[in-house]
């Protein structure tokens, strides 16, 4: 497996492919560089880079002291990352996958998210949480969860979530550099996703909270995040036959929410749908389609649909397929969306 | 206040703080200064002949079930298997220990034990083939799911435990975790809440050395993972996991003393994971040939192979039908499973509650609808060809 | 303070002033009288009766076995129950306050929501969680959130919640008798609320799942549930004043929801705004207004509007009442819902 | 396999496994079998007599400054307040043996260490007044926040101290606790980071004999809780936590031993609450008179002062001069927290983020014009009133 370290040692600045994997231990890597407060910690991030091989090779650049491999404890990581940051450090918190952050809960609701505020702006906690989430990569229970209306459900907390290589090095960047704690949803199965990609010349560090229009097109709105964005821009390439000309948002921040950007397009659109994994109900779906309808309702010809996952536990894998939105489910909200009614 | 009103100095005479007592005598809770071993040693000759050639088949079949599942692995038939080779000594004790009525709360590792309860192996790797969460029906079995959260299966194994006295029943649970698992919030809250309320529970502790990648001594600075014990008001127990007749000795006496109503006992076992963490998993980052080398020199095969044939009680016949009654269950599994399992994705919505919700019945027609509309695609598609 | 054990001694069958935490503690004590597997586990719950005393008299009555003062441990009240109920107890498990059952997220979400699906049906888990949640009677920090966007987002759980003292009792008895797990949400500042109830014959036990009309009108409808119901039927109330008719639906169970009450609400008023203490974003109420959209698009004359406490966190008691939702920001949605539009 | 290939029995020699080495010597982490004291002893003639008297001084300030606080929940002046009538000798040393540069983790019950390191008491008291959740800078004070949800402060003391020793910085950090707390999982993953990174903190668990209505006894069956300490491999003392310069000598130990660099300690100091848990709890609903009168005859200050008085370094103006000097502190106290404070309700926006959302910006303005129309109103009003 090639790893950042082994990206940043090709120093070529000719663009070549990496995967998303590389592009995040490669952000992980400046920011260490850059800022001696930046400390990385988790389970297994030292010498083992990781179990996604993320943090491969910052054990060995920065010493254990910066990437340390802790007891096997969420809630004491967290925890141990609050401490560190009320004393000035800026460390980022490994959780190895998303049901495994549920035990630094209490931590992150009672503590991380409400810190700042609790002291009227005295004390922030600059702590960026990395957590792989979602499914699609065959993992057995407890090792797919979509978790992210959690967060999302948490004031205090910033949630971004990468869909490219270049944005996972970019938004990572900001994050870390970021004053407030970031929740930091790495898509499990884009991981070994691969762009070309200059190590020389990375993606800029853009500031959270900007969506951004991944395809543009005047039928329909796509919005979506994370892992679904491929699946839209599939869709949204079918529906082409179709004669949909579908716009696809890719939200990139859930909190702050772009409600520019996304009503923007819904309103030159006219019709949404929302893509995501995680469960229907009570997902973060629901929250973004009443405010996509609070602010463009008479531009809508037809409801915001939302596609998502099953309102069920996450499945086995040899069932996961039938579970996750695919571009079929995509093109049926789509044609959904009282297409009639125009005519 | 009311000091001013009180009275001088005279009476005076240091007293401890009046509720104080000490709970317990700390001594009797402290484990032995080095694991527990009966395997080459004077305790040897007590040992029950026929357990320990029990013990020996059943590891003998361990090694075995180990290397066909991770070899099932590599033929795709499983998503990913974390095996216990080098650890039998204890998935065996675990299982051998209990009485049927009694309850087995293994974690991902432990599939050993519960196939060494007696479950079908294609029922305990069903979860890890990828087809259902959990193979087999775990009140008939009295086999806990696999655990994959760490350490929040023994909080239920507490509370079951605890049911099961309360009712009045004569019901032990065992409950399995690794040395990582001990770093848990819920290892703490579940020895703490069984030593409270007396619960007949056991937890065997399996020091395998590592979780992952992250050694024991950056996971504690306990004297040992069996004094954490002391802090709980319950005995903790020290033992050679590699030598199946210690473990066997030491479990059953906690089980025993359970069973007796005097609580709960903390088992830390020594032992080492010869493979990698999982089959994903690549060890040689992490550690070296030569501490894996040492390890086998103490495998839990080779030191009971050595009592028993020293004894006289195993010969070259015995190791050979041992070793081939373990070959026969490894054609029977890997047979069972080169069948591809059949699933229905309507299953998917079955057992969310007990009664399906109105929004799951909508979810589950909109399924059956794209199933079968793949369904008369393939038909026509076979149609086509023809 | 008078409690359910006084309540169960006056056996005149006459209606008399209850509170809602008297109705409640009626509910456990008579589904432990009729059911021997029913078991009350939590902080304080036994010599004490709960700080809310709750389940005052429920030792004395059935013993320390049957009413438990367990060790201070969330994760550990709640693993403990899973494994009674794994042994075939109904365990009704009391969290002190709404922040304090964070510690148990973990076995909430990865075992009491997915026991029965994970194990094929084999193994369900008839647990009651029974969390006081919410504002308004100036509890310092951490000791007011309105948690109920996280147990709406976790698939496998029930959430139900009263908002009157008949609710109270016929509710958690249906919980209780649930072979689901069922998180109960007791409303903190309505537990010294009163109504005439006769504990002779209390309400009756319905089933969980159906949405109430608590009062009828035809210019819009109000959605709420829980602390929020009051202050909805006293804007209803207001809003004859200004000429608006309000009907009130009392949601009582957020999961399952009721679609068709509500649905069948909002298309005959053609208007509606959700209303409730959680934070707004990724709260309850974008989904509610998600799905009412869906399914009553073409019925709307404006968008679904929410009423919610503010994204931030829980704030100190004496600015708690700018926080909260009340009559004003009711009528003042009510008031945006686009009544131009109509004439 | 490898079992077949190996040699017989010939050559055995039991071994223990081989990676295993006991990690510590548990013996020297035990505590003393019995709460150490220091009044009233032998161990009383090797204390400083400045220290006692400045002890007793504090611990006179403190017990008025709990009732005060007490008396201010009843004229409404405060929302809650938990009380440490009973404890002051442990929240009095807590705060005299850090430095300033040291850092302070308070739960809700340790105004007092706080206030006794010198923070303004009405800062201290604003979390409980209901005006603010802290009441103080923490960075300027080195407190940490009071800490309501329990036990969740421990984790911060150990990553603060971690952070500062990475530094270079000569920082100790002591965290409070309660006896119900240690029963979170926190309090373990804590003390277990603690020990493994040998962080320069001091846990300091009062052990007051009730968590709000639940005794000691429900709440762990362990010798001590200080024998928890052996569980992490760290040293756990006993101490009588109302012989103040027991506990002063105590925890001026481990902070010392933190200091240079040994790395944690686990304190338990034997205590008792006086007054109910918080002004709103009954605590006659759970414990008898008879516990309380005889916790009374233990009390801090009575054994402070019949050590003083009786070694003659204390004598009846000295006792009214510090009641006198505790007056005046209360005295304005009271009438600081008389004063209504002022609140800006747009300070809900101001500290949620680094820099406001889009959201929050127009969440904000939307109360800005409620105010706005409120404040309308009542001019409205008064001028109908002329
Ligand atoms: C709560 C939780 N955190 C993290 C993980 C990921 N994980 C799976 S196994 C493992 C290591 C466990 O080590 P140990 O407890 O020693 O058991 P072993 O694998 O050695 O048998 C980790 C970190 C998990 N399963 N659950
Ligand atoms: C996580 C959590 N659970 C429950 C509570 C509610 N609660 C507040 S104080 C208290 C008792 C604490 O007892 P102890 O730790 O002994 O401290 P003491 O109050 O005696 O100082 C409880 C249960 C809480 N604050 N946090
Ligand atoms: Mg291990
Ligand atoms: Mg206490």
């Amino acid at each position: 497996m090639t790893t950042a370290a082994a990206v940043a040692g090709t120093r070529t600045g000719k663009p070549r492919p990496a995967t998303m994997a590389q592009a995040l231990g490669r952000a992980l890597r400046d920011s260490m560089a850059e800022d001696p407060s930046v400390h990385v910690l988790g389970e297994d991030v030292g010498t083992l880079g990781g179990v996604f091989r993320v943090t491969d090779g910052l054990a060995k650049e920065f010493g254990d002291d910066r990437c340390t491999d802790t007891p096997l404890a969420e809630a004491g990581i967290l925890g141990a990352a609050v401490g560190m940051a009320m004393y000035g450090l800026r460390p980022v918190v490994e959780m190895q996958f998303d049901a495994f952050a549920y035990p630094a809960f209490e931590q992150l609701i009672s503590h991380v998210a409400k810190m700042r505020n609790r002291t009227g702006g005295a004390m922030p906690l600059p702590i960026t949480v990395r957590v792989p989430y979602g499914g699609g990569i065959g993992g057995v229970e407890h090792h797919s969860d979509s978790s992210e209306a959690y967060y999302m459900a948490t004031p205090g907390l910033h949630v971004v979530t990468p869909a490219t290589v270049d944005d996972a090095y970019g938004l990572l960047r900001a994050s870390i550099a970021s004053d407030d704690p970031v929740i930091f949803l790495e898509p499990k199965r884009l991981y070994w996703s691969k762009a070309a990609w200059s190590p020389e010349a990375p993606a800029p560090v853009e500031p959270i909270g900007r969506a951004v229009v991944r395809r543009t097109g005047r039928s329909a709105t796509l919005i979506t995040y994370g892992p679904s964005l491929p699946v839209c821009l599939e869709a949204a390439e079918a529906a082409v036959a179709e004669g949909w000309d579908l716009e696809v948002v890719d939200l990139r921040s859930l909190v702050p929410f772009d409600d520019e950007t996304v009503a923007a397009s819904v309103r030159r659109t006219g019709r949404a749908v929302v893509v995501h994994e995680s469960a229907g109900f009570g997902g973060p779906g629901g929250e973004i389609a009443a405010r996509v309808t609070e602010r463009c309702f008479h531009h809508l010809e037809a409801p915001v649909l939302r596609v998502a996952g099953f309102d069920i536990p996450y499945p086995a894998p040899m069932l996961e397929r039938h579970h996750l939105p695919g571009v079929d489910r995509v093109l049926d909200a789509v044609a959904r969306l009282q297409w009639e009614a125009d005519s | 206040m009311t000091v001013q009103e009180l009275p001088g100095a005279a009476a005076y005479r240091p007293t401890p703080p009046p509720a104080w007592k000490p709970l317990t005598d700390p001594a009797p809770l402290l484990p032995d200064p080095e694991p527990y071993r009966v395997l080459g040693t004077d305790a040897a000759a007590d040992a029950d002949p026929a357990l320990l050639l029990r013990l020996y088949t059943e590891l003998v079949r361990g090694r075995r079930y180990n290397a066909q599942a991770t070899a099932l692995t590599k033929q795709g038939r499983l998503a990913v298997y974390p095996s216990s080779t080098g650890q039998e000594a204890c998935e065996i004790a675990a299982a051998l220990v209990l009485e049927e009525r009694d309850w087995l709360f293994p974690s991902y590792r432990d599939t050993l034990a519960a196939v060494a309860r007696g479950l079908d192996p294609v029922e305990a790797l069903t979860l890890l083939r990828g087809d259902r969460h959990t193979g087999y029906d775990p009140r008939e079995h009295r086999i806990a799911p696999l655990c994959t959260p760490l350490a929040t299966q023994l909080p239920h194994a507490v509370g079951l435990a605890h049911a099961a006295r309360l009712k009045g029943d004569d019901v032990v649970a065992l409950a399995m975790v690794g040395d990582g698992g001990t770093s848990e919030g819920d290892f703490h809250e579940a020895l703490n809440f069984a030593a409270v309320w007396r619960a007949p529970v056991v937890f065997l502790v399996q020091n395998n050395g590592f979780a992952i990648s992250v050694p024991l001594a950056k996971q504690t600075a306990a004297p040992s993972l069996a004094h954490k014990a002391v802090g709980y008001g319950m005995p903790g127990r020290l033992v050679d996991g590699n030598d199946a007749a210690a473990v066997h000795q030491v479990l059953g006496e906690a089980v025993a003393r359970a069973r007796r109503g005097e609580g709960p006992t903390l088992v830390e076992a020594v032992t080492y994971r010869m493979d990698a963490h999982t089959n994903a998993d690549d060890a040689t980052r992490y550690r070296g040939d030569s501490e894996v080398e040492a390890w086998r020199a103490h495998d839990p095969i080779r030191l009971l192979e050595r009592e028993l044939t020293g004894r006289g009680l195993l010969d070259d016949d015995g190791i050979v039908a041992a070793k081939e009654a373990a070959d026969v269950m490894a054609a029977g599994l890997r047979e069972r499973m080169n069948a591809d399992p059949v699933l229905d994705p309507m299953s998917l919505f079955a057992h969310v509650y007990a009664e399906q919700t109105e929004q799951l019945r909508e979810q589950a027609a909109r399924l059956r609808v794209e199933l079968e509309a793949e369904h008369d695609q393939h038909d026509d598609d076979a149609e086509e060809r023809r």
